[in-house]
């Protein structure tokens, strides 16, 4: 082959090749799962403030994964795991847990952390830490040091003890236990959340399944 | 690719034979999807006693069976059945495995012919460095800018996991492959390699293997990394469990291909061919197969134990019951750092003829060569420690295994020695194998220094798990060993396909190549100075700056494969026809016809010299 | 081909001395001045060996090259030199000896005996988050808060799988292992923060298992100390 | 490369320029193969007990005999318990396990020697007296002591005892350091003794049809090289597994 010919297959290859390969990753990048953000609601009452409810289930047949608890019904789940909050304001979380529990890993989330005044309202009692040997899940929010947008927040979701029975969507649980909190949302950016409770699978911390895999026990704060 | 690769030879095509002579690769697919929806529906119905469609005895019992069927349906079971019942093969069912008179069709069968397995590993380098490439693309795409915004991070973390192990198993059958089998029997001067149906077996093992390690992907979260870190890869989802089973089924095919390779250079050698008259691409292989040898048992090992305590909860790694994960880094780094030479060995092996040939002038001390060779690996299997040196264990050892990491610098050294000696005051001929020695010589050199700064326990107490060691080790795997089997490629391109490279293709590709090399791996070096560490889904702003300009690289690199991927499709059959020999050069390969006939040699020639006399006399009767 | 040996050589030099400390995190402990002292040594000493075998290819590149389809004639048929041999044997020996001396001794210090009165901290790694707890004091804390120039002995362990605790600016890394402690030492020497960084694959949210330290002055640092919640 | 095509063309002489490789070539060349093999299996034998010394070596917490559990209760009773009642488990005890059955373990490695001395004998007849007959009858029988040998292998594995592992999401079956080993050792003799069965079956077959006889015996030593091979393995195996264990 003379040059010019060469020339031609050789760019030709490489629009052939990358074309192929960027379809492939946009293929991808819209296969993958993303779940519908949940926005936070303005609140009436309270300038400069707005609310964000959340539910713990012990499955995922409530929730964000529909009546068919998607790929693993019988994992614990978040009800959702895309939360979008406004830049700088105060955020009232309420998070209805419904699932039971047990010891956690390491009692230092115990504590809530990181929350106006540090404390956490829990069926109307307004508590700095809970018992850590009876942890349902815990909110664990973390920004990235070096970014200068640094967010610690944290906060333990007692076990649910009641025994009056409900149902959402396709799951029928117990009356869940009600944990409510506020915190400050600083500068713009996304903060990564997971729960410090051991609920997945696998022998050692049982952090594996629910707990390792996006969507169930993990997900992401957009601050915007 | 039928036509120029065809046997010249046309001998009767022999006639009958029964279903064992219909098997190719289709049937093996088939007889894999078979077998492993046999074994998962026996394993989800008898083993698994919560009955979770997916658990992991039910998925270990699946790739098992997939494997199985596909031995089966490629008819790797042929040989050992026949010997069991005492039916052994007669001459002409030889030359049928061997592929005569069969056209294209030997290509995707279990053909003994090692002509035709080293095109199927040529086919198969390509499949899994275009594989892994691609994963390496969507992994710098998705660390372009910082957060997660292409892939979330589990998605990213399978493609980490899985790029590496398919461009470590791509880069181990990158050079000896291709040419360990293709041109190695042809210079020692045999018809075939010792073992041709082991040969076949490790050729379709590979694909077999390659097979599981797709499917990983698409089955489940791989949050171990490549190297299978414990106890994490006990969270792992059953991904993890197609992974290990991939490794075992691929250290299988290797330490059979590298008995095959040993015996063949040691015991196949044609009259004359002395040991000290080898060619020094053939030491390079044997060297390395040796090493193979040593080290996959380790591998194949840790990988077992992994599986099991996946599946029957023994404990191993599991500290609760005894177990630790430094177990797992011990076995895995007594194979990973021999693994490593044995994937470098063979690269450089192969420069070193080329350097001779393309020089004109003879290997500058071939005894060095041969002991620098010898000397890395001697060392090699003496220094795993060095990948540990942050974790905690031993730190007593720190100094010795300090000592043991910096005197490979030495025989390192001697590779330098051999090259720029080689072409010192040669007549070098700048053809496209040239060109990319000269890139492997700049960049192994990187890649050393930095080398030796990890090595050193102060520095590596910072450097450790940092994008540092990533850019180091891609000097070495990128910069070096796949320059080293590009420049290969280009030398015995024509033997195979009777044509060259496309000679400015093959220029453009290396410029693309060598820049893009230069420019992602130095930003690397910098990510990992600054602080950034391995295997990070997102990153601080601080790292953003490097991190781009990485992409940037790495999108020229993908570029310069390309422009390579279309030069070989398009040299294969068109290229600018070639002679026997179109290097001039003086072994035993391009002394026979091309195409290569079918066992190579009518006569068996008988060696009176080395290939090596180059200025020197020749003796050509 | 000298000069190009030279100009190389002072490149790397040049680079050797005044790159890394530009380069690394801002060195806050005796340990991150030994590593960056260390990287420069070697840096210095490795440039004439590299721009030795630049300067013989570029050489071999502008003199003894051959373009064209024609082969070339056959080269001189130099199968041995020993004295070269010997030569480059001898030198790359002599610089691994001292790379090995510089670096055993270097080793020495950095695991240097600990001093009288350490600090001692316990690190916890957990997926995905870091947890320090100061001995004695019934003090635990997300972030990590260290006096100055005051040696500190970090006792290391992990909750569920194999983590690693890296301080950027301090030059010290060590693996958390599960039901095993392992323990480095270090002595911060400049006020200021620091990022904490793990360095062992650890699953899904490795890259966000990161956290903020700070160097205080003593005095600062007993206040914080006594500020923070008691717990059992 | 200097050629000289013209002397008497190759080794051998063959008209089919050859070819035909005489017999005693293509055996030294297996015997390469399968010393190399063997080779190979040592690194993984020398890999498999430094992970038992190893584990021995580091004793996790003091597990390598002994784990946090529950013992006594099929797994079903506690799969109840949990999910179906929703109940809570008792504290979990430390329960310490022994060592596994000396006696089991060196019969397995008898008759895996037994076997291996038989045939390295079988060989010995068959190339002194060329009494192929013979030899397959002895081949059978060795076939059939290493089959033995699979079953007590196979009883053995079903001894290692099982500990009950409950966490809050997870319950399974789990072993202590010391099975686990164990488990592992025992597994890999398995496997050996399994291929020695097949080959066992082969020689018999092929010296009873004829293709393995008093002038084509190579074969017979090349499995009588791995099958003694195997044995020695089983005998390091089984001293090291039996005299190194308990940890005092």
């Amino acid at each position: 082959m003379n040059r010019s010919k060469s020339l031609g297959v050789a760019l030709a290859s490489v629009l052939l090749g990358g074309g192929a390969l960027a379809l492939a990753g946009f293929a991808l990048a819209s296969a993958t799962p993303h779940q519908a953000a949940l926005n936070c609601v303005p609140s009436q009452s309270a300038a400069n403030t707005c609310n964000l409810n959340l539910s713990t289930f012990p499955d995922s047949l409530a929730g964000e994964h529909g009546k068919t608890g998607g790929d693993h019904p019988d994992w614990v789940s978040y009800s959702n795991d895309n939360l979008v909050v406004p830049a700088n304001t105060t955020v009232n979380v309420t998070i209805d847990q419904y699932d039971s529990g047990g010891s956690l890993n390491n009692a230092f989330f115990d504590q809530v952390m990181g929350t106006i005044g540090g404390v956490a309202t829990i069926d109307g009692k307004t508590v700095s830490s809970v018992d850590p040997t009876n942890v349902g899940h815990t909110f664990t929010l973390r920004g990235i040091p070096g970014s200068g947008k640094t967010l610690f927040v944290s906060v333990p979701l007692p076990a649910d003890s009641n025994t009056q029975a409900v149902t959402i969507g396709e799951g029928s649980y117990t009356k869940p236990v009600v944990v409510q909190f506020s915190f400050k949302t600083g500068a713009k950016g996304v903060y990564e959340w997971n729960c410090e409770f051991p609920c997945g699978g696998g022998r050692e911390g049982q952090f594996g399944q629910a707990m390792s895999t996006y969507g169930y026990m993990s997900g992401t704060l957009t601050v915007n | 690719m039928t036509t120029t690769l065809e046997a010249t030879k046309t001998a009767a095509i022999p006639q009958g034979g029964g279903l064992h002579r219909r098997l190719n690769m289709l049937t093996a697919m088939i007889g894999g999807a078979l077998f492993a929806w046999i074994f998962w529906f026996l394993a989800h119905h008898f083993l698994d006693p919560t009955s979770r469609t997916y658990s992991d005895e039910v998925t270990v019992s699946l790739t098992f069976g997939w494997i199985v069927g596909f031995w089966l349906g490629i008819g790797a079971f042929n040989a050992p059945f026949q010997w069991l019942v005492g039916r052994d093969n007669t001459r002409d069912d030889d030359l049928y495995l061997a592929g005569q008179g069969q056209g294209k069709a030997k290509y995707w069968k279990f053909t003994t012919d090692h002509k035709v397995v080293g095109v199927q590993y040529i086919i198969m380098t390509m499949v899994l460095l275009g594989a892994g490439g691609i994963l390496a693309m969507a992994i710098r795409t998705e660390l372009i800018i910082p957060g997660n915004h292409f892939v979330n991070q589990q998605v990213y973390n399978g493609f980490v996991a899985v790029h590496g192990m398919l461009m470590i198993l791509a880069l181990i059958v990158a050079v000896a492959g291709p040419w360990g089998n293709f041109v190695m029997p042809i210079m020692c001067g045999a018809r075939d390699m010792a073992f041709p149906r082991l040969n076949a077996l490790s050729l379709w093992t590979l694909v077999g293997a390659a097979a599981l390690l797709l499917t990983t992907l698409a089955v489940g979260s791989l949050t171990m990394g490549w190297v299978v870190l414990e106890p994490i890869a006990d969270q792992a989802g059953v991904g993890m469990d197609f992974f290990a089973m991939a490794i075992i089924v691929f250290t299988v095919s290797t330490t059979v291909a590298s008995v095959n390779v040993i015996c063949t250079a040691l015991t196949m050698r044609t009259k004359g061919m002395t040991l000290a008259r080898l060619p020094i691409f053939v030491w390079g292989v044997i060297i390395a197969a040796a090493l193979g040898l040593y080290a996959f048992p380790f591998f194949s090992l840790v990988e077992v134990l992994t599986m099991v305590d996946r599946t029957f909860s023994t404990s191993f790694f599991i500290a609760s019951g005894g177990g630790t994960g430094w177990l797992q880094a011990n076995l895995f780094w007594l194979m990973g750092h021999p693994e490593v030479y044995v994937i470098l060995l063979p690269s450089v092996a192969a420069l070193f003829e080329i350097s001779a040939v393309m020089a004109r002038k003879p290997v500058f001390s071939y005894r060095t060569a041969i002991a620098g060779m010898t000397g890395l690996a001697g060392l090699s299997i003496l220094v795993w420690a060095h990948h540990m040196f942050t974790t905690g264990w031993a730190p007593t050892l720190g100094g010795p295994f300090m000592l043991t990491t910096e005197l490979i610098s030495i025989p390192t050294g001697l590779f330098f020695l051999v090259l720029i000696g080689t072409l010192w005051r040669g007549n070098i001929w700048m053809k496209l194998p040239t060109v990319w020695m000269f890139g492997f010589i700049a960049n192994f050199i990187i890649a050393g220094i930095t080398g030796i700064y990890l090595s050193d326990i102060p520095i590596d107490n910072q450097l450790h798990g940092t994008m540092f060691v990533t850019a180091h080790f891609h000097y070495v795997f990128v910069g070096s060993v796949l320059f080293g089997a590009v420049s290969a490629l280009a030398f015995w391109f024509p033997k195979v396909t009777g044509r060259f490279l496309n000679e400015y293709m093959g220029r453009i590709s290396f410029w693309l190549t060598f820049i893009g090399v230069q420019v992602t791996f130095i930003a690397m070096f910098l990510s990992g100075l600054r602080g950034m560490p391995r295997r990070y889904s997102s990153y601080a702003m601080i790292f953003e700056h490097t991190n781009f300009i990485t992409t940037i690289g790495a999108y020229m690199i993908m570029a310069g494969m390309l422009v390579l991927l279309g030069a070989v499709i398009t040299s294969w059959n068109k290229g600018e026809p070639a002679g026997p020999n179109p290097w001039h050069a003086n072994s035993l390969e391009w002394m026979v016809p091309t195409p290569v006939p079918l066992e190579n040699f009518d006569v068996l020639p008988v060696i009176t010299e080395d290939p090596y006399n180059y200025g020197e006399e020749l003796v050509r009767s | 081909m000298f000069w190009t040996w030279a100009v190389i050589t002072v490149a790397g030099v040049l680079v050797g001395i005044y790159a890394p400390s530009r380069l690394m995190p801002r060195s806050m402990s005796d340990n991150m001045h030994l590593t960056i002292l260390t990287m420069i040594v070697f840096t210095v000493a490795a440039a004439p060996v590299a721009a030795g075998v630049y300067a013989a290819a570029l050489h071999a590149l502008r003199h003894w090259t051959h373009k064209g389809d024609e082969v070339p004639a056959a080269g001189p048929a130099v199968r041995e030199n020993a004295t070269v041999v010997t030569t480059w044997l001898l030198v790359s020996t002599l610089l691994t000896v001292f790379l090995l001396i510089w670096g055993l001794g270097a080793l020495a210090v950095d695991n240097g005996s600990t001093g009288k009165n350490p600090l001692v901290i316990d690190v916890t790694g957990q997926q995905w988050v870091w947890s320090f707890s100061y001995p004695g004091t019934h003090v635990q804390s997300d972030q990590l808060y260290l006096p100055v120039n005051r040696e500190v002995e970090f006792r290391v362990t992990s909750e569920d799988v194999t983590h690693g605790f890296w301080i950027a600016n301090m030059g010290v890394q060590v693996d958390a292992n599960v039901g095993t402690i392992t323990t480095i030492h270090t002595t911060p020497d400049k006020l200021g923060t620091f990022d904490i960084r793990c360095t062992q694959f650890c699953g899904l949210n490795h890259a966000f298992m990161v956290t903020e330290g700070h160097v205080l002055t003593s005095s600062q640092f007993t206040s914080w100390l006594a500020s923070q919640p008691q717990r059992a | 490369m200097s050629i000289d095509t013209h002397s008497e063309h190759d080794a051998h002489g063959a008209h089919d320029g050859g070819h035909h490789e005489p017999p005693e070539v293509v055996d030294g060349r297996q015997r390469m193969g399968i010393w190399l093999f063997i080779g190979g299996d040592m690194v993984g034998l020398s890999a498999l007990l430094f992970t038992y010394l190893y584990l021995r070596g580091v004793n996790t917490g003091g597990h390598w005999m002994q784990m946090l559990g529950y013992t006594g209760h099929p797994y079903s009773y506690y799969y109840n318990i949990l999910d179906v009642k929703g109940g809570s488990l008792p504290n979990p005890t430390m329960i310490h396990v022994g060592t596994l059955s000396a006696g089991l373990n060196w019969t397995v490695t008898a008759l895996t020697v037994v076997a291996a001395a038989i045939v390295w004998a079988a060989e010995r007849g068959l190339r002194a007296t060329k009494n192929a007959k013979s030899y397959s009858s002895l081949a059978a029988v060795a076939a059939v002591v290493t089959v033995v040998a699979i079953v007590f292998t196979v009883i053995q594995l079903r001894h290692i005892p099982q500990i009950f592992v409950a966490n809050n999401d997870s319950q399974v079956m789990a072993y202590t350091g010391y099975d686990s080993a164990m488990m592992a050792v025992i597994g890999s003799t398995l496997i050996h003794l399994c291929i020695l069965a097949f080959l066992g079956l082969g020689l018999t077959i092929r010296s009873s049809k004829g293709v393995i006889n008093g002038d084509k015996w190579y074969q017979a030593r090349l499995v009588r090289l791995f099958w003694v091979w195997v044995a020695c393995a089983s005998v390091i195996a089984s001293a090291l597994t039996t005299t190194i264990n308990t940890i005092h």
